[in-house]
């Protein structure tokens, strides 16, 4: 399993940090893409924060009332690194099955 | 963004098309409860992005399978800032209003069929649009959801003369309220100052008196408890109550007038109230 | 690249420790790194490889450190990719093209067949091929059609190709910096059922990276294979010790050149071969790796070398891809006919 | 002819000078002898085959006399010996490849900046891509010139040349001689969409038709794009109206396509004829001048042919040693017993 850390992103027009309303996943979470994350404030508008991506939340940083500035960690997922490409499925080495046993008697000359 | 583009359509309100710019935002893929369309109003200096976009506003009604039509007031967001000061009147937006949710489907409310009729949802000033919108289209609008309401719109106190001798010279604003609220206006870079000044002008001519004009459809409000702007929430809610209205308030802890609107408590309670 | 990979080289650089713990993908991707770190000429593209870092990510991180000049995205066009790597390296670049899934090289085999592999020749040796082709090879991931291919003959078969596969991490890793360093061009297949297992990356020492490697020592048989078929040969070199046969497991590696000498050796000692690939049998390696151990080795061959490998069909479908590809049972049962095998 | 070009790009050109004419007139008319005298060698048993380009003078030598060999790039078919002449290619090694001496020809294309003689028409298109795209990579300011025609114009490769090069802005000029014929195959029936030209504006960069017989507008048409190009305005397509006016190949039978009359009517003034009547008519060149340019002409056909007599085959052991750069050890092997079995020494 691989960690990727998400941090505050730059929510725009120069705002270099926000503030943490409410927190809407906990540690252990499993979220999906775009699932909204936590409320934020900053100078201008209060506004929701979207994942950007799926995976487990394990961390997260700031309790409501905390500020964050704009590239701090916000959010770390786990996610699984070995997940495949576009298409097909990762293969398991399983354990080795067999059916067919050789019976050979080796003449060693 | 999704949802469909409406901006090519062709009525006009009073001979003039004011060029406001709409979105409808379909119910989430298999979530479609059936229910009448919900009209988002967005308040003074935000936009339908700002106020019902980034804050979630969208996508959790989306979710909860409804309809939702957005529109950006004038000199806001995405519409166009038209030049002549009537364009920005209250009762002109209202008209805009009726015409637009017409246009995108919503029909009078009739009994038995939840696909009739429409919800409003505003937030400050637009829940000063919501609760005159109520009030004059009491056969279309089926519930109502108020947020940050107050009974006196702040817009009318305004002080334009201060404001536009400190745009010009610098001169300090003396009324706190008016300095506030400029200084929220200029924030946002992309905000048209001469569009939100022409609607202050135009709000002042058209003061709100909630009294004037009472709705009587079901309505929640909403405000942070820590929100200065809506310490009068409650004499609007015995205003809607002595006409006869079902009010329901909500108090969101630990909000102000910011960011009360991003508040999960605020979106649950009204997806619940509207949800009928 | 992840963060908790950084975080393991990282570790690795800090107590000088030799090998680290890599996936293929991994070891692919550090390799790449080091590769554009050094050589300023190098240039990585294909289809989804900049910002995305590639459908299987290998090239994960590449863009974001070097530069979208350095690494980036091309057209959804394989021909146009090869072609595009041939100027770039009349300029003097050194290409690193990858074609996202092995059955997409089939719409480039005109620049790679008539170009990349003859501009050298056509030119006398003046305009050199320093191409390096990176191709997600061979099945095992249940992919749709095109995605899982074993075009290592077609390739081999060309004059002006060279054609290598690693079989672990740690030849992935030092296979690919050793064919980007070298001045012909390389198709170098990536086995994609083999990017995701982990394996110890000797960082400071590749050992010998050209011709074969013995992966696995043995008196009895040699098993040849090359690519994913390693792992499943060393499964079955331990079941067939269990029966009392020492089995050598003989990686080819370089598939052009193959290693002549190194089959010699190892068929010399062992006296029998079995040669496993995924590839159809009729016209595949195994038929060239079986003559060339006859060559050498007619005199002592207890047995004429077996072949166990895909059928003459189109790659299957994910569904049938364990009755294609080579299974243990079935390279178990080549091997038993050749330990059976008596002359006259 | 319309031009979609900036005018920027031609603004600081001085128009081409008396002496620049008449050295137009001395390539075209250097290529226009050599190219039939190459016919005749076919003939005679000097060579086993070759592509001529009658008629594509003008295109030829006019594009090519825009390029500056001390920075760009060419990238040629097989049919532009006018392009390696006014390059100052060595003429017996690109003629080498028409004796059958090496595919790509003896001459060094590093050096000369032209790449090597290519089969596949549409194969190099690419390259001139990749090359231009290395000189934004490098921060140079060389442009590539590929050249191809109109039937090349049909292989997919020229869609994804022209695509990737408009996506990486990558300074190329196509230059397409659309000479009417695909061997047997008239454009009618090979270009879809009216000319090639047109076709660039899918991939909204500038196309241009010019007319392929006027080497003076084939030329400043060629500059407006390299001036383009070398700006980082991205790539250009050049397409010159032009006629094959001979066979496809030595081999070739015209007769069996089109007819002496179609001929005639089709091909319009002949390129050389016109540069002739102009340089007399604004009184550039006199007709001293223009005898001694094809006495010039004929001298050099002469020493160019005898180099090309003089032109044994090449050692063997060159089928060997241009394979790769390492060679290999099968490889050696086989040199090895080819030595042994087939060399005569």
């Amino acid at each position: 399993m691989a960690e990727i850390s998400f941090p505050l992103p730059d929510l725009g027009e120069g705002l270099i940090e926000a503030t943490v309303l409410d927190w809407l996943v906990s540690p252990g979470d499993q979220v999906e893409r775009n699932q909204p994350l936590v409320e934020l404030e900053t100078s201008k508008s209060a506004l929701e924060l979207p994942s950007p991506q799926a995976g487990k939340v394990i961390r997260i940083h700031g309790a409501p009332g905390e500020t964050i500035n704009v590239g701090e960690p916000l959010v770390v997922f786990e996610v699984p690194d070995n997940t495949a490409g576009i298409v097909g499925t990762v293969p398991q080495d399983d354990a080795p099955k067999r059916r067919v046993r050789l019976s050979a008697v080796l003449d060693e000359d | 963004m999704s949802g469909r583009h409406t901006e090519e359509h062709i009525h006009t309100v009073e001979g003039t098309d004011p060029h406001l710019f709409v979105e409808v935002h379909e119910p989430a893929e298999g979530t479609d409860t059936g229910l009448r369309p919900v009209l988002l109003l967005h308040g003074f200096s935000s936009s339908t992005k700002l106020n019902w976009g980034d804050t979630g506003w969208i996508s959790t009604l989306k979710s909860a399978g409804r309809r939702v039509i957005t529109v950006d007031l004038p000199g806001h967001g995405q519409s166009s800032s038209p030049e002549d000061l009537d364009s920005y009147s209250p009762s002109r937006i209202r008209a805009d209003l009726l015409q637009i949710v017409a246009d995108a489907g919503a029909r009078p409310v009739r009994a038995g069929d939840p696909a009739s009729g429409l919800d409003v949802i505003g937030y400050s000033l637009g829940s000063r649009l919501a609760w005159e919108f109520g009030a004059t289209q009491p056969e279309l609008v089926h519930r109502l959801v108020l947020g940050g309401p107050n009974k006196e719109d702040p817009l009318a106190s305004f002080d334009l003369a201060a404001a536009q001798r400190y745009l010009a010279d610098g001169t300090p604003i003396e009324d706190e309220s008016t300095a506030g609220l400029l200084k929220m206006a200029q924030l946002l870079p992309s905000n048209d100052l001469f569009a939100l000044l022409s609607l202050i002008e135009a709000i002042k001519g058209e003061p709100f008196d909630p009294a004037e004009a009472v709705p009587h459809m079901p309505m929640l409000l909403v405000a942070g408890d820590k929100d200065e702007r809506a310490v009068t929430m409650p004499e609007l809610a015995s205003i809607a109550a002595r006409a006869g209205g079902m009010v329901e308030q909500l108090l969101v802890p630990g909000r102000n007038h910011s960011n009360a609107v991003t508040s999960r408590v605020f979106k649950d309670a009204a997806v619940a109230f509207l949800g009928v | 690249m992840s963060e908790s990979t950084t975080a393991i080289l990282e570790a690795a650089a800090a107590t000088e420790t030799q090998s680290v713990k890599l996936s293929m993908q991994q070891a692919l991707n550090r390799a790449l790194d080091e590769i554009l770190s050094n050589d300023p000429k190098t240039v990585v593209f294909g289809e989804d490889c900049g910002q995305l870092g590639g459908v299987f990510r290998i090239t994960d991180g590449l863009q974001a450190k070097h530069g979208g000049s350095r690494v980036f995205d091309t057209p959804l066009a394989e021909s146009g990719i090869l072609g595009m790597s041939v100027g770039l390296a009349m300029a003097g670049f050194h290409p690193i093209p990858e074609v996202q899934f092995d059955g997409f090289a089939y719409p480039a085999i005109n620049q790679i067949v008539c170009q990349i592999a003859r501009m050298n020749y056509r030119s006398r040796g003046t305009l050199p091929m320093p191409i390096t082709l990176r191709v997600p090879s061979f099945g095992g991931i249940r992919a749709p059609e095109h995605h899982g291919e074993s075009l290592e003959a077609l390739f081999a078969h060309v004059p002006g190709l060279k054609v290598v596969s690693p079989s672990d991490p740690h030849d992935a890793y030092h296979l690919l910096k050793y064919a980007a360093s070298r001045p012909d061009p390389v198709i170098f297949m990536e086995p994609k059922s083999r990017y995701w297992q982990k394996g110890d990356v000797g960082t400071s020492d590749g050992g010998t990276l050209t011709g074969a490697r013995v992966v696995r020592p043995g008196r009895h048989l040699t098993l040849v294979a090359w690519g994913a078929m390693v792992a499943r040969c060393l499964q079955v070199a331990e079941l067939a010790a269990e029966d009392g046969i020492d089995v050598e497991v003989l990686d080819l590696r370089w598939l052009k050149p193959i290693d002549a000498e190194a089959l010699a050796t190892s068929v010399g000692k062992t006296r029998r071969a079995v040669v496993v690939h995924e590839a159809p049998l009729t016209s595949g390696l195994g038929a060239e790796v079986a003559q060339l151990i006859t060559q050498s080795c007619f005199d002592t061959l207890k047995a004429p070398v077996e072949r166990v490998t895909g059928f003459d069909v189109p790659y299957p479908s994910g569904d049938l891809e364990d009755e294609y590809i080579p299974n243990i049972d079935r390279i178990l049962l080549g091997i038993q006919r050749v330990l059976e095998y008596r002359r006259g | 002819m319309d031009s979609l070009l900036p005018v920027v790009a031609a603004a600081d050109a001085a128009p081409l000078s008396p002496g620049q004419l008449r050295e137009l007139y001395s390539l075209m008319a250097a290529v226009r002898y050599l190219d039939t005298s190459a016919v005749a060698w076919q003939r005679q048993g000097i060579i086993p085959g070759y592509a001529p380009e009658l008629g594509q003078e003008a295109a030829q030598v006019g594009s090519a006399y825009a390029l500056d060999t001390a920075r760009d790039f060419a990238f040629p078919t097989y049919r532009e010996m006018g392009v390696a002449r006014t390059m100052g290619v060595d003429m017996v090694a690109y003629m080498s490849t028409h004796k059958a001496t090496w595919h790509g020809g003896m001459y060094d294309p590093v050096a000369s900046r032209l790449a090597p003689i290519q089969a596949v028409v549409a194969g190099s298109v690419l390259h001139a891509v990749g090359w231009a795209h290395g000189q934004t990579l490098s921060g140079e300011d060389g442009v590539a010139l590929s050249y191809f025609g109109d039937g090349a114009s049909s292989q997919g490769d020229v869609h994804e040349a022209m695509n990737f090069a408009a996506v990486m802005k990558a300074p190329v000029v196509f230059f397409i001689q659309n000479n009417g014929w695909a061997i047997s195959v008239p454009t009618e029936r090979q270009v879809a969409g009216g000319s090639v030209a047109a076709r660039a504006a899918g991939y909204g960069i500038p196309g241009i038709q010019v007319d392929g017989n006027d080497v003076v507008a084939v030329h400043e048409a060629t500059r407006n794009a390299f001036a383009h190009c070398r700006a980082g305005n991205g790539p250009v397509v050049v397409e010159a109206m032009t006629y094959r006016r001979g066979p496809h190949s030595t081999a070739d039978d015209p007769g069996r396509y089109r007819s002496l009359d179609d001929e005639r009517i089709d091909a319009g003034t002949d390129p050389l004829e016109r540069l002739r009547e102009r340089l007399l008519a604004e009184g550039v060149a006199d007709e001293a001048f223009l005898t001694a340019a094809h006495q010039a002409a004929r001298a050099e056909e002469e020493a160019i042919r005898a180099g090309i007599e003089a032109l044994g085959p090449r050692p063997g052991n060159e089928m060997f040693d241009f394979v790769f750069q390492e060679t290999t050890p099968a490889l050696e092997n086989q040199a090895t017993r080819w030595r042994e079995e087939s060399e005569h020494v």
